[in-house]
């Protein structure tokens, strides 16, 4: 009858399913395996991408989660690489071997209409410390400050305060986003706000603040008189694997540097 | 005298200690139909449903004595209760055809026993609707729904849908409470021609219809059978008053 | 029957592995988070608003206050829908029309949370930022799109409680010269009253676990928030925001925030149980 | 002066009807809005491409099969189970303390955020049983979030089949799994599908979830136990990182045509449930 016809189907098919699955083991079938940090992620598809076409047969897995994360991902072999979006603290360095593939400018954004064009580190460490809270204090029009920040662990916002707030601890009012995207678009509709995110994110509907009156460009970041530069690392447990370091070699190569730099990052050497 | 078809010894049946039948003595034979009378809750459909233990899937219902079918307890641990509700075939108060076709109802019994040659199936149904007196109403709309059939026909379907199992009783719970005269008269006229060949018991609230369609008649009264005798001699010359005082409509 | 009581011991077995899963989930979000709120100690933990993972501070006291601020908010709003919406279609509405809007309902629940929370930073967000001020992700619109979503759910256990009130109590306070409406305020709300406040429980119990409509409106900030228009974290964009990132304490600190919110829940649906009268047993014969 | 009852009763059936058709035009502009914004995008290579530069340009063919291997496998692992756990709570056992725990588990269950689910999910399937960010982990945790629902609705389907009919199928010689298989689950079933195909839909919504489950891999997965992106984390992402915006619409657009059909399907077969068991 209908209803012995169906549940046997569909426990034939759950079997069927799950044993061939079970069969294959998923390692074989990807070449290399990224995890870590959502501002890399998107660089290291396109390099993917790219790679995987340039190299038949392999295929580069990318998976966010953050920094931290794919240093963990990397130390109990979850990924053959992690990415990173800072740098390594001292206890790291101690166990993994980092990779620079490149470096990326760290761009303080406001609102397009915002009439401040600059500000010197001190007053962007008091404008996100919240010891400033009226634009008119650094050079603006009257109006409240909001600083926009990323979330704890993010590789931008350890880079951020590493670079630009010393021992101040940002404010408890920031405003907290989980994506440079998300940033992004809180900047673009709010004359108010101030946030920092990848040079390379940056696009034209946002400002770009000078800082310590240095433009915050590709070429002053080559030149080193932008300073707030954090570096984009792979990061491995021991040396990397065939399989990996053939990828390594491939984002170091001048192509995979030029698809980053193509992509508004500053290449590592 | 013939050995009874089922012989009730002392049948007692409670549901959460309080009884609905007790200390039933009673005997059914074959080729005969035994109407059972009596005011509501008087114990006439516990009784019934214990003849083919569908009382078992209540809960808190207890009981003890014996019933014995062709000699043997059906109580006892060895039986078959799938076979015994098979052989004991029950139609109910209201017809319930399932929500199927009117062949899907009729082999559903056999499928479930483990017959599924194709003839063996149309040749069973064609014969226990004939005795149905519905295969001519129906013998060339099987495939339709059951439920697009009159009550009356309903419950024909019913007594059809029992019959193809063969049994050697049949016991049937006021089957034709809901139904117009003419259905009910349809109805009558099958029990006489099935009672050939099997046991009928008839549990019946409309006492016209005991004296019309059975043969012998017992009467309960709250769990106890007050009497039981030939259906002439019950409605002319009951020898209990209470069964006079019933059939007067003294009370019920 | 033998076959029966087999199948029916197997049938056991396969509902008590189903709710084990319960069970287990219990036993790992408790064994990875209950061991820093002792080293802390509960005051430390649920009692400070100090959050920066980073100094190794994990006060989680701001999050509770802005899980609660934003379900209060929420409940306010789909309460008032709810409510307005299960009366209106149980009792003023004709049947055709009643039938043709709860599939409508039951859609509005089916759309995902993301799309929600998209729509809200789109549209609603700048929309209080340019009308009312601050930087619209605030209390104010997270309470809006809770409120929107938890809407079904509060809509759809009210009709429940509404049409299980007998009818001839309609017919009886209408034969005593009441008009319907006063029916409905002073016999019909008061006699589904225990189902309503379940509805209302269950609703806030959606609320509070939501995820990701939440992160995307509410703007996150650790502050706890002294207006509707503040931005507020709650406890669970707290875990979802940080999950990724977070290793040693981190991870322990918010796994623990999942403790806090697993307990809060739990005791929320328990208080919703207990205002649910359970459904008769059925008397059964099979 | 007293207002009158009638004059009350109508303001108050005006204010509720407003109310409800505020709640109307709220799906209205949200299922207007995405389906504006994105159906221009929604083009057949969109359907069938693999995406490209990350989900700027090319398709979400991926992210479609990701998301049926993930609801699909979770769905085929809860149903049996729920529909079992149904089946028990009605036909195999009377009210009592197992009952009692049985449905408070699944309560509770019920009540459980998704993000909790993500999180028993990422420590119990991805690390303790080494399923890693998988669509394996993916679905299994998903399965378990949906359980509760299947067990209500097909408990509910269940119930409302006639008791009558469980007791002709014994006066027939059924054994208690035959009458629960071939009489109960038979009139049952349009109900139960029900909801599934409701639980399907919470799977394709759900977000929380499975990011932390499934993972995010933009690659078309390939086994179990590839991490596999699904439509509802893509268009999150998309939207979220400001990859590319007429794609996010685009995707949401196909994630609430998913839902719309579900919906619908669910309606249906709803209906004809109703016309079976005559409720």
């Amino acid at each position: 009858m209908l209803s012995t016809r169906f549940i046997l189907r569909a426990l034939g098919v759950t079997l069927v399913t799950l044993v061939t699955c079970v069969g294959c083991d998923s390692a074989s079938r990807r070449s290399v395996g990224l995890l870590g940090s959502t501002s890399l992620q998107p660089f290291a598809e396109v390099l993917g991408e790219h790679y995987a076409k340039k190299t038949p047969g392999q295929f580069v897995e990318v998976q966010g989660g953050g920094s931290t994360a794919g240093l963990q991902a990397a130390s109990h072999g979850l990924a053959d690489i992690g990415m990173c979006s800072r740098a390594l603290t001292a206890e790291e360095i101690r166990h993994f071997t980092p990779i620079l593939i490149a470096r990326d400018g760290l761009a303080i954004v406001v609102n397009a209409e915002n009439p401040v064009v600059g500000l010197s580190l001190g007053q962007l460490r008091a404008l996100f410390a919240g010891r400033v809270l009226n634009w008119k204090d650094v050079g603006g029009k009257d109006g409240p400050v909001r600083p926009i920040t990323r979330e704890e662990g993010s590789g931008t916002r350890e880079s951020f305060v590493r670079l630009v707030m010393g021992d101040d601890r940002i404010s408890r009012r920031a405003l907290t986003q989980e994506s440079n995207g998300a940033v992004k678009e809180l900047v673009k509709g709010d004359l108010s706000a101030i946030g920092y995110m990848s040079l390379g994110l940056v696009g034209n509907e946002l400002k770009a603040l000078r800082v310590d009156n240095v433009q915050p460009t590709v070429k002053n970041v080559l030149a080193g008189s932008y300073t707030l530069v954090r570096p984009l690392l792979f990061v491995t447990k021991g040396a990397p694997g065939p399989a990996a370091q053939k990828f390594v070699d491939f984002v170091l190569s001048p192509e995979g540097q030029g698809l980053l730099e193509a992509e508004g990052l500053v290449r590592a050497r | 005298m013939q050995l009874p078809k089922i012989s009730v010894q002392g049948f007692n049946a409670s549901f959460n200690g309080k009884p609905a039948v007790k200390n039933l003595d009673l005997e059914i034979f074959a080729q005969e139909r035994l109407a059972i009378i009596g005011p509501a809750s008087s114990g006439k459909t516990t009784f019934l449903r214990s003849l083919n233990r569908l009382n078992d899937l209540e809960r808190g219902f207890s009981h003890s004595g014996d019933i014995l079918r062709d000699g043997k307890n059906i109580y006892d641990p060895d039986i078959d209760v799938a076979e015994l509700r098979r052989k004991v075939g029950m139609v109910y108060a209201v017809p319930v055809p399932l929500p199927w076709s009117i062949y899907d109802n009729l082999v559903y019994g056999l499928r479930l026993a483990g017959i599924r040659d194709r003839a063996t199936l149309d040749n069973r149904i064609e014969v226990a609707l004939r005795y149905a007196f519905l295969w001519d109403e129906v013998k060339d709309r099987l495939q339709e729904p059951a439920n697009v059939l009159s009550g009356g026909q309903q419950q024909r379907l019913c007594i059809a849908r029992v019959l193809v199992l063969e049994p050697d009783v049949l016991v049937l719970d006021e089957p034709c409470s809901g139904l117009d005269p003419i259905s009910t008269a349809k109805i009558e006229d099958a029990l006489v021609a099935l009672k050939e060949s099997h046991s009928i018991v008839l549990v019946t609230n409309n006492t016209k219809q005991a004296a019309r369609a059975s043969d012998r008649t017992a009467f309960l009264l709250l769990g106890d059978l007050i009497e039981v005798g030939p259906t002439s001699q019950i409605f002319t010359r009951p020898t209990q008053k209470r069964t006079n005082d019933y059939l007067v409509g003294q009370f019920g | 029957m033998k076959q029966d009581k087999i199948i029916g011991a197997i049938l056991l077995l396969v509902a008590l592995s189903a709710i084990s899963g319960l069970g287990l989930i219990t036993v790992f979000i408790f064994r990875e988070g209950v061991p820093i709120i002792l080293r802390l100690g509960a005051r430390q933990f649920f009692l400070s608003t100090d959050w920066e993972p980073s100094l190794g501070k994990f006060g989680i006291l701001s999050m509770i206050g802005g899980s609660l601020a934003v379900t209060v908010g929420a409940a306010a709003i789909g309460v008032v829908f709810s409510l307005g919406l299960a009366i209106v279609l149980t009792q003023f509405s004709p049947p055709g029309l009643s039938a043709a809007l709860k599939p409508l309902i039951e859609l509005l629940a089916g759309i995902p949370s993301v799309v929600y929370g998209f729509v809200g930073v789109v549209t609603l967000v700048p929309l209080i930022r340019h009308t009312l001020g601050g930087p619209g992700l605030s209390v104010l619109a997270a309470s809006i799109v809770l409120g929107i979503m938890i809407l079904p759910t509060i809509t759809s256990i009210a009709i429940d409680a509404l049409q299980a009130v007998s009818p001839t109590y309609l017919e009886g306070s209408i034969a005593l010269g009441a008009t319907r409406w006063q029916t409905v305020t002073m016999v019909i709300l008061r006699a589904a009253r225990s189902g309503i406040v379940a509805a209302v429980i269950l609703g806030m119990g959606r609320a509070i676990g939501e995820t990701m409509a939440v992160i995307m409106v509410a703007g996150n900030a650790l502050e706890v928030p002294h207006s509707l228009l503040d931005p507020v974290r709650t406890l669970t964009s707290n875990i979802a925001l940080e999950m990724g990132y977070a290793s040693g304490a981190h991870r322990q600190a918010l796994f623990a925030t999942g403790v806090t919110l697993f307990v809060i829940i739990t005791l929320l649906n328990i208080a919703a149980l207990g205002f649910s009268r359970r459904r008769p047993a059925r008397s059964r014969v099979g | 002066m007293r207002v009158s009852p009638a004059i009350i009763q109508r303001i108050a059936v005006v204010f509720m009807w407003a109310l409800a058709a505020i709640t109307f035009a709220v799906l209205v502009f949200i299922l207007a809005y995405v389906l504006l914004h994105g159906l221009p995008h929604v083009t057949w290579s969109f359907l069938t491409q693999s995406p490209a530069n990350m989900g700027r340009a090319g398709g979400i063919f991926p992210m479609i099969l990701g998301t049926f291997l993930v609801s699909g496998l979770s769905v085929l692992v809860a149903a049996p189970v729920g529909v079992a756990t149904a089946i028990y709570l009605t036909e195999y056992t009377h009210e009592g303390r197992m009952t009692a725990v049985i449905r408070f588990g699944a309560d509770c269950l019920a009540g459980v955020p998704s993000i909790i689910f993500g999180l028993f999910g990422f420590v119990f399937f991805a690390i303790t049983l080494r399923m890693g960010l998988s669509v394996l982990s993916g679905s299994l945790t998903l399965a378990l979030m949906v359980l509760p629902t299947i067990i209500r609705t097909s408990e509910e389907a269940i119930r409302a089949v006639p008791d009558t009919y469980r007791q002709v199928s014994y006066g027939l010689g059924s054994t208690r799994w035959q009458m629960v298989l071939y009489v109960v689950l038979r009139s049952a079933i349009p109900g139960i599908s029900t909801g599934i195909v409701l639980s399907l839909g919470r799977c394709i919504s759900e977000t929380a979830a499975v990011m932390l489950t499934a993972g995010s891999a933009l690659r078309l997965p390939r086994s179990l136990f590839d991490s596999s992106r699904t439509l509802a984390l893509h268009f999150y992402i998309l939207s979220r990182e400001g990859i590319s915006m007429a794609n996010a619409y685009a995707t949401a657009s196909v994630l609430i045509i998913a839902i719309l059909a579900l919906n619908l399907l669910a309606y249906w077969l709803m209906r004809k449930f109703v016309a079976k068991v005559g409720r």
